[in-house]
């Protein structure tokens, strides 16, 4: 890791956070969601610092796409999405926030205390990353991928049976 | 680097069950999108007869399939031979309950989808699996818990879904550090002596979150009575039986990996929740009135014994077996007891005069309840006798002699019904309706095995 | 003849319940067959010295019936008098109620008795001792709808069958002593001391001696034949010949207790018979003193002089109660006020009165006289004279004494008309013949004996003393009167002596007080077992909850409340109201957890995680170890 | 230090999720949460890929799966908003809570 | 030798006559009762040839066929000289009882066919050889109770099946734990009762757990005080013949568990612990019997003369597992006792359910002077009351008087306690027959006159039983004693 890559890598991590925490603290349904994306994108930087070429792009495209549609539903879904009169969207704030802060603490000791090994100078090119991810799915891997395959298959169906409306029965 | 020796046609073959599974469910989709109800119910049914054929071919076979990933041994074969007559009887509750109604088709294929993501979380043997078969699973439950769309259904959905969604991304999140830790999705990998037991111990907790969720286990359990309650009688059954048996058997092929005189002392988590749940259920289930969310505090209750099986998985095989033979008890007396709920009512005054009024009906779901007590030779006993061996050889003695308070405790639940049955006097509430052979069959089969099956196996 | 002796009056006893007719005639058959069957085995044994059979009853303790000449005697004693008593009945018994009951039940008396007499072992030997106490308690109940009738049955069968817990404890000690039920010819070592004061314990209460003689003036609220049965060769008797039996294995160290209780008996209930003012109660309390000159007889070594009394007595006890009945008969009353003077309109009766009394006394050639010399001079030749033969003397004084009283109160009085009640006739030749025995058993009492292999002792000083004692007592006794002064003492002294109320007020009362205590604890008992399951679910279910804890403190107060007010509120249907006690606490404990099943998904939710970090953090803590 | 970095931005954004998805009335809220706590575990996976075993593609996988994970969520979820906005005219959680025990 | 399966034929019997009711589902009371009670007597008839077969000792007449081999357990069936003098007394009381209620007109077919279930199981359990199997035909009769005591008895039935099925499923669940501990410490795991006999398989502490957890299953079931709060209840609400079934057959099963499991498969803990179990039982004799004084109800009097009764089996069978060498009479005696109380207090509860129909209460202060009314339901109220207080010639006598030898020789301080128990008994019918049937006669009586056909049909028989035993026990005691010596000398 260069000092590049570990700056890059601190930089996004802190944007990532800042963005995560601006998406429960503004009164906007599309504030929130445009947070939301930031933050996504800035774990995609991350991504990219990290190396892993495919990935990041990958969640920097699907993350924008993705938003741009909760962006829609939120419209479609709240009483005041331009949040104008400020209303509260939240609820037990105190046990929440001492949930959030326990957990991040605990998982914050234990990625500390685990006794790591010594991490890897280097990483595989772009382009291997790619040959090898491809072999990976189409070997050991092929059913889990084919799986994947079908869960957004049954994704559609549950989505599409769930939201449609019920045409009138002819009766 | 693991492709040596792969043989694609040997591993098609070995996943075969899974993928006539797959199969049903799209043919099923198709039927429905040609309007033809009929049609898609039998090939629904014959699908899953053809899914649990294949699995009976393959029975007695230890191995696994794409490198690991997915392991073909008992628990994955009887998986499928529990889930798909279960889904099938599930089919016929729905057809009894939802004819006529818009979509009807989707719940076949759906009910399908959701017994093949159970089945691939039986026989999981990588994290990924875990993963995606709950995801299939509880995707397909979402949208059926919905089905009714009425404030109540999309109400108890909404929950279920709420929940689904967080303790899956706690599930996920946890698993990460068991890669980080092993550096390797499999399941085999964990068997290691020298993983950092924090890490593990925190994976561990949440893959039971994320598993027990599904199988409504304390404290994961809150959607379960709403979410029952909420859905169609037909998609509550499907809920308290075909999911939570493939999460159990996921959750003993980890116990197969994960060393339990390792670090973290996973037994013993297991069996103080096993003690919560069917305490915490069987007290519920005491105060209810309405007869679906009595059998929804049963499940959390009997998901309690299910963790029996778990348990006492390191003293060896016969935990194994007791899991599929207490699933299988569950699975018919469950089935079988929402079947009669469905044709009578959902409050406890429905109930009332049934024994006298129509004599069968009532003498079955007698059987069905005495059966979840765990009253010889019912199949329910069958099974939790299996589970108090397992965990007596497993040294959790204290841990069945809850297990057998608690069976006290549930015969004063079941009990409630069973004299609202016999000597409540007689009820002024009609049927529901006339029973449609479906269900008819549906109590029919479940009672035979529930009968039966302690002098069959 | 054993079969016949004692199948005749079983079958009659089972003929009269299932017939329901022909009582009288049936029951007196059934004694007539006893008698020839009795005469019979008598017969028997005079050429083969034992006759004996055996049958198998419990492992390894067969039963067995069997007669020695002694007991061949007592068979025919027991069914001569009952044939006698029988015949009376007959006459007595014509126009009273309970017919059936009466008779059924004296025929399975006699054969009980005669089970017990000819029983070679112990088991047979207490199955006849307690038949007979069956027996005799549906005998005293024949007239159960008066209220004493019905207490004195009770009271007679509770208290003997209390005391035959001592048989049961002595016989189990015997056999397992001696390894065999049969009783052995020869006798092995003798019994602990235990066991032969259990025996005792038991004799005490068939032979009514003190402090247990009460029961038998109870039992006088039965007709008078069956006072008369009971009295004479029967029931009392049976205590003496389970000493018999018993006696080569009793150790020598016991020998004085039995000792003391009879000369206790003898001189304590001779002053009850001496104070009574009713003359069923006199012959009551005689008769236990009677007994307890045998039991001074057998503790003194001559158990010959015993066996010679419980002969004689057998006879002239049973006499004297045939005569007290012809009185009661006719006067409607067995009370020396209102049946005094009437022995001068009934000359039979006073005759058999007289005679046997007079025998009774000790008064020669008549039977008792030997049999008291015998009794006397087994008090001279004891180890301890002063103490067995001043007793018995003591007591024959006090024998004749209360002879004498009712000799004179049955004669001075006001004169009374003699009524022409039914069935006298009978009753005469019922007396008549006892009296026979009574006058002419006296010149064959010896050679019985022997017969039977006992031996009289003799003493000149023994005769001089007895005769000296009667001719005393019977002058002095005439002059005696009624006793009805009130006095305590002598109200204490004619009710056997209730120290601190009697059995009733020391034994009954508390016991039935303590059952009491123990029907309600159960019922107390039964509420707590169910509401313990209530407390432990409550409990249980305590843990989880986080912010009720002011509705922990009111769930434990709860259920106390419920089990206190339905504890005092009613202490009978305490019952249901604890079983929905129980539905309470576990609808209690549910509604406790409650609280977390909200139905506010985010609130659950946070239970889900707060459950979650709990366990992560309960995880942690438990690896710290394993740095 | 490159994976001590990454391992604590990942549990800050899961706290931060957890905070979200309990502290959220809004179904689309809560789901940002869930999004956001699924982002945390894909970091820790691309790091445990980088960092520690660079050779495993199986890592790399699971982020993919993950990624399919949270698209899937969420479609189902919006759909079920669809239809619960339809019967009950809100998406708020708190408003449902119709069905409880009566008893 | 006969190969026909006598022992299944016994057993199945009574569930083919609940089969063929459930079949025909005959409207009419008659018809139910003319297949119920021939089937009993049918039954009644097998138990007989099974009898006349022949029993010598040890395990007779076995029967086996596979049922899961993959954990040992099997469906086999047998008998000796402890299970075949209840299987009798099973078979006559289920026929006894149900002639006794041929009247009952509240839906007779499902009663008869509950009834005939109830006596498979009890019949199963009695002559089961296989742990499972023995605890599935244990389980049966719960359920069969429940629904005869929820569906046909008076006084708010349905909680006192409640507490009766709740109480002793509480002790037959630990009954479950305590046969897997069996199973789990035999080699190799079996459920097979012959092979746990001949070889207990466990020692030390988790012997002694495991005889803790039997001791309180058949405690409950017995009942040993303080486990007996169930039984009162039961039978104050339960129908007479539910109540002769009660108390004549279920409690046996406490009885038989703890000689066949307590006393043969954990024979050095329950010796051990012996001294404990022996003052228990003591106590629980006259706790009853005291109890049952105390109470005004005679049926319920009668109910805690059973806590008193199954005192004295568990005390004969304690004696037993004390010493071997005084065990002899007490095992013999405890098993004979079951007999004579199951046919005595059978008798009696049938009785008082006669008397009850008559006189509609059964609260002995409202009662009195019923003997000239009815002088053979007094009689025989009378006789078998004077055999439950022990009276010699009558049935109880032989075997308490072999408990008492047995029990002397081992503890006769406890057993002169034991006997302390006899009076008080004595006491309490005296004052019952003092209170119900002597006295003046009522003005009013009940238009049903004396005992019918049907109830002498009924009880007549139990009575003679009650003197043939009294007078020829050695027809039973032969039989167990044969086995009872087998027993001791295994046990040595």
């Amino acid at each position: 890791m260069t000092p590049l890559q570990l700056l890059f890598l601190g930089v996004f991590g802190l944007a990532a956070i800042w963005f995560g925490w601006r998406v429960f603290r503004t009164k906007s349904m599309v504030r929130s969601a445009l947070s939301l994306l930031a933050a996504m994108v800035a774990l995609g930087g991350m991504f990219l610092a990290l190396d892993a070429e495919f990935l990041g792009v990958l969640q920097i495209m699907m993350m924008a796409g993705e938003m741009s549609i909760m962006a829609f539903f939120m419209m479609m879904y709240m009483m005041d999405p331009g949040g104008m009169s400020s209303m509260n969207m939240t609820h037990q704030q105190r046990p929440a926030a001492a949930v959030g802060i326990g957990a991040g603490v605990l998982v914050l000791a234990l990625a500390l205390l685990t006794p790591w090994p010594p991490a890897q100078a280097l990483a595989p090119s772009a382009t291997q990353q790619n040959h090898d991810l491809g072999i990976e799915l189409m070997t050991r891997s092929m059913m889990i991928f084919e799986t994947a395959g079908t869960s957004i298959l049954v994704a559609m169906i549950a989505a599409v049976a769930t939201a449609l409306a019920y045409p009138q029965q002819p009766d | 680097m693991s492709s040596g020796g792969m043989d694609m046609k040997r591993d098609l073959l070995l996943v075969l069950p899974q993928i006539v599974l797959l199969l049903t469910a799209v043919g099923a989709l198709v039927a429905e999108m040609l309007r033809r109800r009929r049609l898609g119910l039998a090939w629904t049914l014959g699908g899953l007869g053809a899914a649990g054929a294949a699995a009976l071919r393959q029975l007695g076979a230890d191995t696994t399939a794409f490198s690991g990933t997915f392991r073909v041994d008992a628990l994955s074969h009887w998986s499928v031979l529990i889930l798909a007559p279960a889904a099938g009887l599930c089919c016929l509750l729905a057809r009894q309950e939802l004819r006529g109604t818009p979509r009807e088709g989707t719940v076949y294929s759906l009910l399908c989808f959701g017994t093949l993501g159970a089945a691939l979380l039986a026989g999981t043997g990588d994290l990924m699996f875990l993963v995606l078969g709950l995801l299939i699973n509880s995707l397909s439950g979402f949208a059926l818990a919905a089905y009714s769309k009425t404030k109540a259904g999309t109400e108890g959905a909404l929950k279920y879904f709420i929940y689904g969604t967080v303790t899956t991304a706690i599930l996920i999140f946890g698993l990460t550090y068991w890669v980080g830790i092993t550096g390797d999705t499999l399941l085999t990998s964990l068997a290691r002596p020298d993983l950092p037991p924090l890490a593990l111990a925190f994976g561990f907790v949440a893959l039971i979150t994320g598993l027990g969720y599904a199988a409504s286990i304390f404290p994961f359990h809150f959607w379960t009575p709403d979410t029952f309650e909420g859905a169609p009688v037909s998609v509550a059954a499907y809920l308290s039986v075909v999911p939570k048996i493939g999460v159990f058997f996921a959750l003993a092929q980890v116990g197969r990996s994960l060393p339990a005189n390792g670090p973290v002392a996973w037994p013993l988590v297991l069996a103080g929740l096993a003690v919560a749940s069917m305490t915490f259920g069987n007290l519920l289930a005491l105060l209810q009135q309405n007869v679906v969310r009595l059998l929804a505090y049963s499940t959390i209750a009997q998901a309690g014994y299910f963790l029996l099986g778990v348990v006492g998985l390191p003293a060896g095989a016969g935990a194994r077996r007791a899991l599929i033979v207490f699933a299988a008890a569950y699975a018919a007396m469950n089935l079988g007891a929402f079947a009669v709920v469905l044709s009578t009512g959902k409050t406890l005054a429905d109930f009332r005069g049934l024994g006298t009024r129509r004599v069968f009906a009532g003498a079955a779901l007698t059987v069905f309840l005495f059966s979840l007590v765990g009253i010889p030779p019912l199949a329910g006993f069958a099974g939790k006798l299996l589970l108090f061996e397992a965990t007596m050889a497993a040294g959790y003695t204290w841990l069945a002699v809850a297990a057998v308070l608690n069976s006290v405790l549930s015969l004063a639940v079941y009990l409630r019904v069973v004299a609202a049955m016999y000597f409540g006097g007689t009820g002024e509430t009609s049927d529901m309706g006339p029973v449609s052979w479906a269900g008819q069959a549906v109590v029919v089969t479940c009672f035979l095995v529930t009968v039966l099956l302690m002098f069959v196996f | 003849m054993i079969a016949l002796l004692l199948l005749a009056p079983l079958l009659a006893a089972l003929l009269i319940i299932v017939l329901r007719r022909w009582p009288a005639a049936l029951g007196l058959a059934g004694s007539l067959g006893a008698l020839v069957g009795a005469a019979g085995l008598l017969w028997q044994v005079r050429h083969h010295p034992v006759v004996r059979f055996t049958w198998p009853g419990l492992p390894g303790l067969p039963y067995g019936l069997g007669a020695t000449p002694f007991t061949a005697l007592l068979a025919v004693i027991v069914a001569v008098v009952a044939l006698l008593i029988f015949v009376y009945a007959r006459g007595y018994m014509a126009h009273e109620r309970g017919k059936v009951w009466f008779w059924a039940s004296m025929s399975l008396f006699v054969a009980a008795m005669q089970l017990l007499v000819l029983s070679a072992d112990w088991l047979l030997f207490v199955t006849g001792w307690e038949l007979m106490g069956l027996a005799s308690f549906l005998l005293i109940a024949t007239w159960h709808w008066e209220e004493k009738a019905r207490q004195g049955a009770v009271n007679a069968f509770l208290l003997t069958r209390f005391t035959d817990l001592g048989l049961y404890l002595g016989i189990v000690i015997i056999l397992l002593q001696s390894g065999t039920s049969l009783m052995q010819a020869e006798p092995g070592p003798a019994i602990p001391l235990v066991g032969a004061l259990a025996l005792l314990l038991a004799v005490m209460g068939k032979s009514a001696q003190v402090p247990f003689q009460s029961w038998l003036a109870g039992a006088m609220a039965g007709p008078t034949p069956v006072s008369a049965l009971l009295h004479s060769a029967t029931m009392v008797a049976a205590g003496v010949v389970l000493l018999l039996r018993a006696y080569p294995l009793l150790p020598p160290a016991s020998l004085p207790y039995i000792g003391a209780v009879g000369g206790a008996t003898i001189v304590l209930t001779g002053f009850t018979a001496l104070c009574s003012n009713d003359i069923k109660q006199l012959l009551a309390a005689s008769t236990s003193s009677q007994l307890g000159f045998m039991l001074v007889a057998l503790a003194a070594g001559f158990p010959g002089a015993a066996v010679s009394h419980l002969v004689a007595h057998a006879f002239m006890k049973s006499g004297l109660f045939l005569s007290a009945g012809l009185f009661q008969h006719q006067n409607e009353s067995t009370l020396f006020a209102r049946i005094s003077g009437s022995g001068r309109t009934a000359p039979v009766a006073l005759a058999g009165w007289a005679l046997a009394g007079l025998a009774l006394a000790g008064v020669p050639p008549l039977v008792g006289y030997w049999s008291k010399d015998a009794i006397l001079a087994a008090g001279l030749g004891a180890g301890n004279p002063a103490w067995y033969f001043g007793v018995a003397a003591g007591g024959a004084l006090l024998t004749a004494l209360y002879i004498g009283r009712s000799l004179g109160l049955l004669w001075r009085g006001p004169a009374r008309p003699a009524a022409d009640a039914v069935g006298l006739g009978l009753m005469r030749a019922g007396l008549l013949g006892l009296v026979g025995f009574v006058v002419g058993g006296g010149f064959f009492l010896a050679d019985v004996l022997r017969f039977v292999g006992y031996a009289l002792p003799e003493a000149p000083a023994a005769q001089l003393t007895g005769l000296t004692a009667a001719a005393l007592g019977l002058g002095l006794g005439w002059f005696l009167r009624a006793a009805d002064v009130g006095t305590p003492v002598l109200r204490f002294v004619q009710d056997n002596y209730p120290i601190g109320g009697g059995f009733p007020a020391l034994v009954g009362r508390p016991t039935l007080a303590l059952a009491a205590a123990c029907g309600r604890f159960d019922e107390y008992l039964h509420r707590q077992v169910l509401g313990l399951g209530g407390a432990v679910l409550a409990l249980a279910g305590r843990g989880r909850r986080a912010d009720t804890r002011l509705r922990q403190a009111a769930a434990g107060v709860g259920p106390a409340t419920l089990a206190l007010a339905a504890r005092t509120r009613r202490a009978d249907a305490g019952l249901a109201a604890a079983v929905q006690g129980l539905a309470g606490a576990f609808r209690r404990a549910g509604q406790l957890s409650r609280p977390v099943q909200s139905g506010l998904v985010h609130r659950e939710l946070l239970w889900t995680v707060l459950g979650v970090l709990a366990l992560v953090a309960a995880l942690f803590v438990s690896l710290f170890r394993w740095f | 230090m490159a994976l001590t970095i990454c391992l604590s931005i990942a549990a800050v954004l899961f706290g931060i999720g957890l905070y979200g998805v309990i502290s959220q009335t809004n179904l689309v809220m809560i789901m940002m949460g869930v999004e956001l706590m699924l982002a945390a575990a894909m970091l820790n996976l691309v790091a445990f890929w980088r960092l520690l075993h660079p050779h495993t593609y199986a890592l790399q996988l699971f982020v993919l799966v993950v990624m399919t994970v949270m698209a899937l969520e969420a479609a189902v979820g919006f759909a079920l908003a669809t239809q619960r906005f339809r019967s009950r005219g809100s998406v708020e959680v708190e408003e449902a809570a119709d069905l409880k025990e009566n008893a | 030798m006969n190969t026909f399966p006598l022992l299944s034929l016994t057993v199945f019997l009574p569930l083919l006559g609940a089969a063929l009711l459930l079949l025909l589902r005959p409207r009419g009371r008659r018809a139910a009762f003319a297949i119920g009670i021939g089937t009993a007597a049918l039954t009644l008839l097998a138990a007989g040839l099974v009898w006349a077969r022949g029993v010598p000792g040890g395990f007779a007449q076995l029967e086996e066929l596979p049922w899961i081999p993959a954990i040992g357990a099997a469906y086999r069936l047998g008998v000796d000289g402890v299970s075949l003098p209840l299987v009798l007394l099973t078979a006559v009381l289920f026929l006894a009882t149900l002639i006794y209620s041929a009247n009952t007109s509240e839906q007779p077919a499902s009663f008869v066919a509950l009834m005939l279930l109830l006596e498979t199981a009890c019949l199963g359990a009695f002559l089961a050889l296989d742990l499972l199997l023995f605890y599935v035909f244990f389980e049966v009769t719960l359920v069969g109770m429940y629904f005869i005591i929820a569906g046909w008895g008076h006084d708010n039935p349905k909680q006192a099946a409640l507490t009766f099925f709740i109480y002793t499923l509480v002790g037959s669940l630990f009954l479950l734990l305590a046969i897997l501990a069996l199973y789990l410490g035999a080699a190799p795991h079996t459920f097979d009762m012959r092979a746990l006999l001949a070889h207990p398989p466990l020692g030390g502490t988790a012997a002694l757990l495991t005889f803790g957890a039997l001791a309180l299953a058949f405690a409950i079931k017995t009942p040993l005080f303080p486990f007996h709060t169930w039984l009162p209840t039961a039978h104050t609400a339960a129908p007479a013949a539910g109540s002769a079934i009660l108390a004549g057959v279920l409690l046996k099963l406490g009885g038989y568990g703890f000689i066949r499991f307590g006393l043969q498969m954990t024979p050095d803990a329950f010796r051990q612990l012996a001294p404990y179990v022996l003052g228990l039982a003591v106590f629980s004799a006259i706790y009853g019997a005291f109890a049952a004084l105390g109470q005004t109800d005679i049926k319920r009097m009668v109910a805690y003369t059973s806590v008193n009764h199954m005192g004295y089996v568990v005390f004969g069978v304690a004696a037993a597992a004390l010493r071997p060498a005084g065990g002899p009479f007490g095992l013999d005696g405890a098993v004979l006792q079951m007999v004579s109380h199951g046919i005595v207090t059978g008798g009696l509860f049938l009785l008082i359910g006669a008397l009850q129909d008559r006189t509609h209460t059964r609260d002995m202060g409202q009662l009195g002077g019923l003997a000239p009314a009815y002088p053979v339901l007094s009689g025989l109220f009378i006789l078998a009351s004077f055999a439950s207080l022990g009276l010699p010639a009558l049935a109880h006598f032989p075997a308490e008087f072999q408990i008492f030898l047995g029990g002397y020789q081992v503890a006769p301080v406890a057993t002169a306690l034991l006997l302390v128990g006899l009076i008080i008994t004595t006491a309490l019918y005296l004052r019952a027959i003092q209170r119900v049937f002597l006295g003046e006669q009522p003005a009013v009586l009940s238009p049903l006159g004396d005992l019918g056909a049907r109830e002498l049909w009924a009880i007549g028989p139990l009575v003679a039983l009650i003197v043939l035993i009294g007078l020829y026990p050695e027809f039973l005691l032969g039989l167990i004693h044969a086995t009872q010596r087998l027993i001791m000398a295994g046990h040595e």
